[in-house]
């Protein structure tokens, strides 16, 4: 078995690499991705030794960017669309919603739409404006997405291949304060299904959800919990849409009491979902009302104090100190 | 409102007019076999427009008035070439061989395609105006990718033409030489917005800035819409690059059945584009020079009401879909709100039994 | 007072009419909307009225007409932006969350972004795709807008009046399936403050919440359950963004169940909002997990079958059932 | 590279050269003036280079080689314009009079914005590529509706112009024939994206095609960027409507500190380049036709100095803003959930005394 330990960056390129060997309809689209291999690199190398035609700098423009992807799916390639950051989806909003999440019915099944629009997503850079937004719930909301997002190397190797041979459209969601840190990539066999939910830390008294870059904040808050004697099943959702509520349910019907951890502002948010759909499932087993803890309803702040407006580890403890106090 | 800048082959009383860079080597026969399509095209067009205040068709959106550009432009159309519309290319999916019934599928609101896009090398219609455009750009890249002889046909109206995607879509035309002709009908409105809102110059100059050939050419002309057309696709199969063609015409009818013409434009522009008519055009060339007898004209004529009989009863003939296959296609892969959709609807018992 | 029955469509071109009066600064913009007096006759007579400077007729480009309002914002200008229909909102949407949503922030106050979006919004008329969406939970996640839908004429001919005064950009959802039905307005004084929940019906059993073409359905789910025994408390938010969970936790907690209606679907939406905030709020006093009637999460269907997408009085009233079923 | 649809004054050796349709009007003494922006806000660009080395920036965008533009753009305002920038304007805010620690405050990451754009007349950065164009042709609709004599000046790259919201501008400012000029600083790359893969054509020729001119000025000739934004600008006040400047100039420097433009580019170029400079470009003029003494130059640069180390000292002062400020102005009127936050973070206990 061949295990490697190297960046999530690294293991987006090795596994962009390996998706684009097995099959030669994949192209790779985006703004500065060849050449400079991307603004985060995560491209390096690979139109040296794929060429133009596959790995393909574009002008700039993300509605093109998609839109072209779209035509091209039409035509049997699968387009794994760069984004160069997650606030500059929005100008391929429309396309996104209106043509690839739509196309493949509207085709009734004729075309695929199997492309991945990957968007390095959430803060904690310290960037300036639109570079550290959290867009996940638009996507999430529309019908004909999908949404995954990657927290590890060895997720990201192959979360990354598994939505690149996907027949639906995937928006890849990557943590990139996660891109530097380094982890164990098994190159022989993917660790989970495309979707599925990963307990990432097995616990009894609360079950805490979260995704990308929460997962983090979430593992560091189940050891400061641990240290106080309350015992935190932290869940990696990895499925952002659909969610892997089954993985929850059992963990919420052992615990009785959920947080879930999110960047993106609270209103009608990914987390809202996990809380009201989980109510319906687990009524009777909740001990406590599920809680969320997020960015504050307001524009993503200047990157000096956006340490207080993305979760922390004390806000995630501050629930979990709410929940188990339910009963009290 | 005639220009040098228009290429015409055909004045409006269907005499030849030479051009420096166009002439028209359409055989008598293929003439005729084009004024047949407009005739039944234009049939076609009436008959939904019945069906619709009947109340069979939930809308419809007229082409009087574009048959010359649409024929023109779709029998310009090489077999393996595709073609992109927007919701108002009924004379173009005829020409690909769309069924006419398939193509009021979408205006019966039983679907939101209504064909099979790969089948006919002809795209289902895109309502949000101008996004098909970047994805015909796309295709032409694909072709590209593909090595293929082939070329796109990328349509869209003088109002689309402000939208962002439009404009895009000649960036990277432009950029990546994709084979794709854009294939603008000027019909002067976007409901009821005139294309001087739009446009204070001619549309067809508006490629030149970015870097490929425009085109203007008079839309009511069948014989100049083909060429034009002709040409700019073969150009663009042998690696030429993207052409705009702007055809310049006019909707004779509503923007659509729900559409009010007389709230935005007086008669007397409507009856001046009647003495222009495409079809009345060619039908003229054909008695002239052709010496098509009126016994041809009767059977064209015979045989456009006969088609829009059937059509009247393929329509009413298109039951309401189940409500469950709301659930097919949405997904191509197995999807859990997919299948909780299904059940649920299965409890409600609502469109037969479950599967 | 003068009270007058008139149509919904009527009540906004009397609003519209009212607030252009007002105040000069009030200018509207769209495609269609002068000559043709709008695809839906909103702003029908106005421009004649008010003359093509505060009445423009558009070239074709939603991201234009927002953008364009921005910076007539900038220069203080109140623009009512009308979106032809709820589809065509998405070319617009770069615009809306980078710059709508964030410049009054961005300037530190200097800049108001009181503009207002009017989309005509939510299926039922019978339209083809693209034409039916219910795109309010987009706006609802995005910290810097505002979200308001009306259901009757006296609401829409007020809160029109209300949203265009107000100096936060407003997402103003009119729900086209009601443009023509009548009803009274009070032409003196406004109902409620712009963002008030509305009990529309007082019942003790089940709160039942929605907002613009679902109201309806609710109050004749509320007529069926009370021949049935069942006595339902119908809320028309109003509000859609901020939603006003006082209303609602009063409701709720008088009643202890509650069923969200709404036509967009339901993953990450307004009604998963909902029912996780009023959980939070309401535990202790919920007698069953708060239930979602929503569309299904398909792209809108073609019109003839868009009834069985659409919350019905039956799915409704089977929602009902099982909120009262849960203790038995 | 350079030809003769260029506008030039200068040569890039500074001496004069006659233009068929601009000529200099600037006074010695003007000259001098703006050479010092010119000086100033290269200082100014090293500095915050250098800050940002040192970690007391998040992020630079530098400016050098596009002096020339930016201060002749700037300086050909009247006070009553208003210009929307990208995030690379520093020169274009200096002439505006921006207090320069003000336009480093979202460089250190401690506003989004920065001043008030409303006193300076001159927008905040605008990051989302385009946004500000159509903004900037609403604010000028916005002139037109007040009756004001002003016009706008909207700046943007060659990268943003294959953007849809650019491209939208262009309709749009024709279309109402708005008081607006368009501002493409085309400093041939998009990060590492060349130009030419934005157009394959000279980019001021794009507004043609919309209906409205375009010119082509030396970017790294003050006096004739001065003058041709000079004329465009009284072309607009006056109800002229809009002209497309493009403004053909180079990167000196990287796009941002993040970036590393080894990678896409060889030396050679930039070698080349600085043989264009814009500012030794004037002070050749300078020296030559206005007999500057040296010691003229030593005080601009000692001017320079004193000013990038108040700079220094400016920014090193900005402190770490009050977290609790995220939740002022993110709405202009109460909202629940601003309430909430702020008591949220009040108890939590940061930020201080909860207000
Ligand atoms: C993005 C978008 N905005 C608005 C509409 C509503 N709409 C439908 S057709 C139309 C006018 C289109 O005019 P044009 O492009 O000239 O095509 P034509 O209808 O004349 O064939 C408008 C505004 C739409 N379909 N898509
Ligand atoms: C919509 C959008 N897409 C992508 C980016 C990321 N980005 C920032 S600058 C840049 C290149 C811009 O090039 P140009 O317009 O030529 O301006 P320059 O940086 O050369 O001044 C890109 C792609 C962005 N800011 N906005
Ligand atoms: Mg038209
Ligand atoms: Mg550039």
């Amino acid at each position: 078995m061949a295990v490697v330990t190297m960046t999530m960056a690294k293991a987006l390129n090795e596994g962009l690499r390996r998706a684009m060997e097995k099959d030669p309809k994949v192209v790779l689209m985006g703004e500065d991705i060849g050449k400079l291999g991307g603004v985060f690199r995560i491209t390096d190398g690979l139109q040296k030794d794929f060429g133009q035609d596959r790995v393909i700098d574009t002008p700039l423009g993300e509605s093109a960017i998609v839109g072209t992807a779209v035509g091209l799916a039409m035509r049997g390639y699968r387009t794994v669309c760069e984004i160069q950051f997650d606030g500059f989806v929005f100008p391929a909003f429309d396309q996104i919603v209106s043509q690839v999440a739509k196309l493949h019915k509207r085709s009734d099944g004729v075309y695929t739409m199997g492309l991945v629009i990957r968007l390095p997503f959430q803060g904690g850079i310290g960037a300036i404006e639109h570079h550290s937004e959290s867009p996940e719930a638009y996507f999430a909301h529309t019908p004909g997405l999908r949404v995954v997002s990657c927290s590890t190397p060895n997720d990201a190797y192959w979360m990354i291949q598994q939505a690149t041979h996907h027949d639906d459209p995937i928006i890849f969601c990557e943590p990139k304060s996660r891109y530097w840190e380094k982890g164990e990539v098994d190159l022989d066999s993917p660790p989970h299904d495309l979707f599925d939910a990963v307990v990432r830390h097995p616990g009894t008294d609360v079950t805490v959800v979260g995704y990308g870059s929460s997962v983090k904040t979430m593992l560091r808050a189940a050891e400061a919990a641990a240290a106080e004697g309350t015992s935190l099943e932290v869940i990696d959702l990895c499925g952002v849409a659909p969610i892997d509520f089954d993985t929850l349910e059992r963990s919420l019907n052992k615990t009785g009491r959920l947080v879930v951890v999110q960047e993106a502002p609270r209103t009608a948010s990914v987390g809202s979902e996990i809380v009201a759909e989980l109510t319906e499932r687990c009524f009777y087993s909740l001990r406590a009302p599920g809680l969320r803890v997020t960015g504050y309803h307001v524009p993503y702040p200047p990157a000096r104090i956006e340490e207080d407006y993305r979760p922390t580890v004390d806000r995630v403890l501050d629930a979990v100190d709410r929940v188990m106090g339910f009963e009290s | 409102m005639i220009d040098e800048e228009l290429v015409q082959l055909l004045t409006p009383e269907g005499e030849r007019v030479a051009h420096p860079h166009y002439a028209s080597g359409l055989s008598d026969e293929q003439i005729l076999s084009m004024y047949r399509d407009m005739v039944i095209v234009r049939r076609l067009c009436n008959e939904a427009t019945s069906l619709q205040r009947q109340g069979q068709l939930a809308l419809w959106a007229p082409l009087q008035g574009q048959e010359g550009a649409q024929i023109g432009a779709g029998r310009a159309m090489a077999p393996m070439d595709f073609s992109f519309p927007t919701y108002r290319e009924h004379g173009v999916a005829w020409c690909r061989g769309v069924p006419p019934e398939n193509l009021l599928r979408l205006f019966r609101a039983v679907s939101n395609g209504g064909w099979d896009p790969q089948k006919y090398r002809h795209h289902v219609p895109t309502i949000v105006l101008g996004n098909q455009v970047l994805n015909a750009v796309g295709y032409a890249m694909g072709i590209q990718r593909d090595g293929a002889e082939e070329a796109v046909l990328a349509f869209f109206g003088d109002g689309a033409s402000s939208q962002g995607d439009v404009l895009e879509s000649f960036v990277w035309a432009s950029s990546f030489n994709t084979p794709v002709v854009f294939f603008c009908q000027n019909n002067q409105f976007g409901i009821s917005t005139p294309s001087s809102i739009q446009s204070k110059v001619p549309l067809f100059r508006r490629a030149r800035g970015f870097g490929f050939p425009g085109v203007r050419v008079d839309g009511n002309d069948l014989l100049a819409c083909y060429e034009v057309t002709r040409t700019a696709l073969d150009l663009a199969r042998s690696g030429g690059g993207p052409t705009l063609i702007e055809a310049y015409t006019y909707r004779m009818g509503a923007h659509t059945t729900s559409d009010d013409p007389t709230r935005y434009r007086v008669d007397a522009e409507v009856e001046v584009w009647k003495l222009r008519d495409p079809v009345e055009r060619i039908k003229a060339l054909l008695v002239r020079e052709c010496r098509t007898k009126p016994a041809v004209f009767a059977a064209v004529d015979a045989e456009a009401e006969a088609f829009s009989l059937k059509l009247r009863d393929d329509v009413l003939a298109m039951g309401r879909p189940d409500p469950r296959s709301m659930f097919d296609h949405a997904y191509a892969q197995a999807h859990p709100l997919i299948d909780e959709g299904r059940r649920e609807m299965a409890e409600l018992g609502i469109g037969g039994v479950a599967h």
